[in-house]
């Protein structure tokens, strides 16, 4: 039963990029083409672009990341939990209430951390 | 049913590649993927072994479940130390930060 | 006949994607080959029957790992510049030993007879749930599962304390943007 | 007929004979199958989406009090149509110093990720996806999506699209935390990751056992769809547009059906797991009906969902990270919590005293949120009324500036 479920997906997961990819090449060849140089450009308000397209990143995104990877891994650990509940002793309950907790801890060692603030770049840059 | 050495092969394969970049390559984070590349061959052994010889046990899963911590958090912490390292020398490459060699 | 196929060219493409994850220059590309790699072992973990495995290989691999490497790779390089050769200069003497390593493996796996000969078992259907309960049995692995989710609250501890290290402001941001003055 | 009301897998078989009787082989029928299966699933999304975009148009123009589309059509209702042909016919620029490869497969995978939840949700009893790991292919589909924005960000060569892209995965990481927390809630009462179960679960709805995390699920499944009010980061009323400032035509069109759908499938989702999903009077006998009432449940929170873009304005980016890290994740892990306590508590209790407990529960929690944030907020300093307000960052006036010689 699951076996062709999966089958169906894999065949679904063909059609699923085939679907959005008709029109894109469709719209591509329908539509005239003629480049210039200024409307290929990138877009930079109406200033033509100089350098390269770098912008000193925040350190913060790295750090949403960086938590949002650890809960997520701790919580698809956490769901063969829920779903064995109904056949699981009191103190197995228990267990899954401490790798609740040992999340709440990361949680707040983030937040007291201010690794889950957002701070501007006009900001008063701290010393590092 | 592809054969198991099916599997074993084509993760010996990844192994290989996996080992080669992260002893080749000049970036840290290139490095970084390299290793991330064998973990994936070992998880790939784990679970056709699993499937092939003992399909009612749990080692198996509970071996590439603890790959998978392993590998977010020496990603994790991996990525923050070549962060570090590069806003203290303002480079990324991992023979260019020579300090520990004295 | 169709699963061998399926393998065989999902195989193909991990190992040509793994190619371009080892050896492409832009860091970004080698990250795609990277991503390319991690869902065809997602797949075969379907084939597999592995369902719990592959999904959460998708989900922790591609939906969180990846990401946190990109975001690591656009936080210290320019994204447009030159990103320089992609191998040092010892890189023949890694191929050697990787070659070596590989070929040990290869050569101890054509040797052993499981390889060819040993017959899948059956997957119980209600896996997830007997997993479950292996995993909080204290006969069972709850200590593996403890000590990971423990290693995990290491390692972000670590991370964050690196990354971050002892930055601090004095205020978090809204109040000292909004309060003008005050 | 009205055995295909009863039993629409007769529809299925007889379309096996059918082929067989052609002189396909069996493998060759399963395949064309799973083909038209697949074909429908697709097709049927894709035109409704077309639907959504005229009546979400038309819906918002009546709550700003204006006619919306009416020229094209009956009521506007070819308007779309013409839409796609003007984008159609439209020119495919791609910027200069563009990664080709990745930004053709940004619009594609923004797309795919969405229709990809399709086959999982399960449309009527014996209908519809019955993966046993349906939740969580739920949430590995939606991980395709946010690798479209990044790459789309990237691929542009665009300091905006750049920029945008990170924040808006910065934003969409955030809001997954809360989302993958509180659906442990319904795994955790029908005891199964199988959303078919989930919906068999469902004797009184979930929302009735868990209203607080019903309503993070809304929350958070309107975060990740990035609409407003949490559309900052592509703002196209006010700013460029986000992650796809650099797409036009066809594949600026592919985004913005992605985001329709997507609106669309979280009304179904939320249906799924706390409506009830395709459950209704006489939805068991004629399977047929429960897709009616999955397609209404589904409608009406989609409707919910267009109510709140019209109404709300938009939210700043570090309240909106604040928001889902510091508010709705430690209240969804005290959900969880709570929950899982209490429902080894109640487990012998029969159906209507366990969902009560929890209600109890639920409204507990809540209560004691209020007052905490009650407490929190008193707080925080208020800006003085009356008093003039700088208008852009003061500058610190210590010393009068020196006139210069004009």
């Amino acid at each position: 039963m699951n076996g062709t479920q999966w089958a169906f997906i894999g065949v679904f997961f063909v059609l699923a990029l085939l679907f959005p990819a008709l029109p894109i090449v469709l719209g591509h060849f329908m539509g005239p083409r003629r480049p210039n140089p200024i409307k290929n450009d990138v877009y930079e308000c109406g200033l033509k672009t100089y350098g390269t397209p770098w912008v000193p990143f925040k350190v913060q995104f790295y750090l949403f990341a960086l938590v949002f990877l650890i809960f997520d891994v701790e919580l698809v650990f956490l769901y063969p939990w829920a779903v064995a509940y109904g056949v699981l002793p009191m103190f197995a309950v228990f267990e899954g209430i401490l790798f609740i907790l040992m999340l709440a801890a990361a949680l707040v060692y983030a937040w007291k951390r201010e690794a889950l603030d957002w701070y501007e770049p006009t900001m008063p840059e701290a010393t590092d | 049913m592809v054969p198991l050495g099916a599997y074993l092969l084509l993760s010996a394969v990844l192994f290989t590649l996996g080992a080669f970049g992260a002893l080749a390559r000049k970036s840290a984070v290139a490095i970084l993927i390299g290793l991330e590349l064998m973990f994936n061959a070992a998880l790939l052994n784990a679970v056709a072994f699993w499937r092939y010889l003992h399909p009612q046990g749990f080692e198996g899963t509970v071996f590439a479940i603890v790959i998978l911590a392993v590998a977010a958090a020496e990603v994790a912490v991996g990525l923050a130390l070549f962060i570090a390292v590069y806003r203290r020398f303002g480079t990324a490459d991992a023979d260019d930060i020579a300090l520990l060699r004295g | 006949m169709v699963t061998t196929f399926l393998f065989g060219l999902i195989a193909l493409i991990m190992v040509l994607a793994a190619l371009v994850a080892v050896t492409n220059r832009n860091l970004v590309r080698a990250t795609m080959g990277l991503v390319l790699v991690l869902f065809g072992n997602a797949v075969l973990f379907v084939l597999l029957e592995a369902y719990f495995l592959a999904m959460a290989q998708i989900i922790i691999y591609i939906g969180a790992i990846a990401i946190l490497i990109v975001f690591a790779i656009m936080l210290t390089r320019h994204v447009g510049e030159d990103w320089g050769p992609a191998f040092h200069r010892a890189w023949p003497w890694a191929l050697v030993i990787a070659g070596g390593l590989g070929g040990a493996l290869l050569f101890w796996m054509v040797r052993w007879p499981g390889g060819q000969n040993t017959p899948a078992g059956q997957v119980d259907p209600n896996y997830v749930q007997a997993l479950g309960q292996a995993l909080v049995n204290p006969q069972g692995y709850v200590v593996p599962f403890e000590v990971a989710s423990v290693l995990l609250l290491a390692a972000l501890i670590g991370a964050i304390y690196v990354a971050w290290g002892g930055r601090r402001v004095k205020g978090p941001y809204p109040q000292r943007a909004e309060g003008g003055e005050r | 007929m009205g055995a295909f009301l009863r039993d629409p897998s007769v529809l299925v078989e007889w379309l096996r004979a059918l082929l067989m009787s052609w002189g396909l082989s069996a493998g060759l029928t399963e395949l064309v199958l799973y083909l038209l299966g697949g074909f429908a699933l697709a097709t049927g999304p894709m035109l409704w989406v077309i639907f959504l975009i005229w009546f979400e148009r038309k819906a918002v123009a009546r709550f700003q009090d204006r006619l919306g589309p009416n020229r094209v059509g009956k009521f506007g209702l070819l308007q779309p149509f013409a839409d796609v042909l003007k984008l159609m016919t439209k020119e495919d620029i791609i910027p200069e110093g563009a990664d080709k490869p990745l930004y053709w497969a940004a619009p594609i995978l923004s797309v795919a990720g969405v229709l990809l939840l399709w086959p999982a949700i399960p449309l009527g009893l014996g209908i519809g996806g019955n993966l046993n790991v349906g939740v969580l292919y739920l949430i590995a589909a939606g991980t395709l999506g946010i690798f479209a924005i990044l790459l789309a960000g990237w691929s542009s060569n665009n300091k905006y699209a750049l920029l945008a892209a990170f924040r808006t995965v910065a934003q969409l990481v955030s809001y997954e935390v809360p989302m993958v927390l509180v659906l442990l809630l319904p795994v955790l009462l029908a005891r199964s990751l199988n959303l078919q179960d989930i919906v068999q679960a469902q004797d009184v709805w979930f929302v009735v056992y868990v209203p607080l995390a019903a309503l993070i699920f809304l929350i958070v499944s309107i975060a990740e769809v990035g609409r407003t009010p949490f559309d900052l980061l592509e703002a196209e009323s006010e700013i460029i547009a986000g992650f796809h400032i650099e797409y036009s035509g066809m594949k600026f069109a592919m985004f913005f059906a992605g985001e329709f759908l997507h609106a669309f499938t979280i009304g179904i989702l939320t249906a799924v797991f706390f409506l009830g999903g395709w459950r209704g009077p006489g939805a068991d006998i004629y399977p047929v009906l429960g897709i009616l009432y999955l397609w209404l449940k589904g409608f009406l929170v989609y409707f919910v969902v267009v109510w709140i873009r019209a109404t709300h304005p938009r939210i700043r980016i570090d309240h909106m990270l604040n928001f889902s890290w510091k508010f709705l994740t430690p209240l969804a892990l005290t959900l969880v919590t709570v929950g899982a306590v209490l429902d080894k508590v109640v487990v012998g209790w029969g159906v209507w005293p366990r969902a009560l407990a929890h209600l109890a529960s639920n409204v507990v929690v809540a209560l004691v949120t209020l007052q905490l944030v009650r407490a929190w907020a008193r707080r925080l300093p208020r800006p003085k009324v009356g008093e003039p307000r700088p208008v852009a960052r003061p500058q610190p006036q210590t010393q009068p500036q020196p006139a210069s010689g004009d």
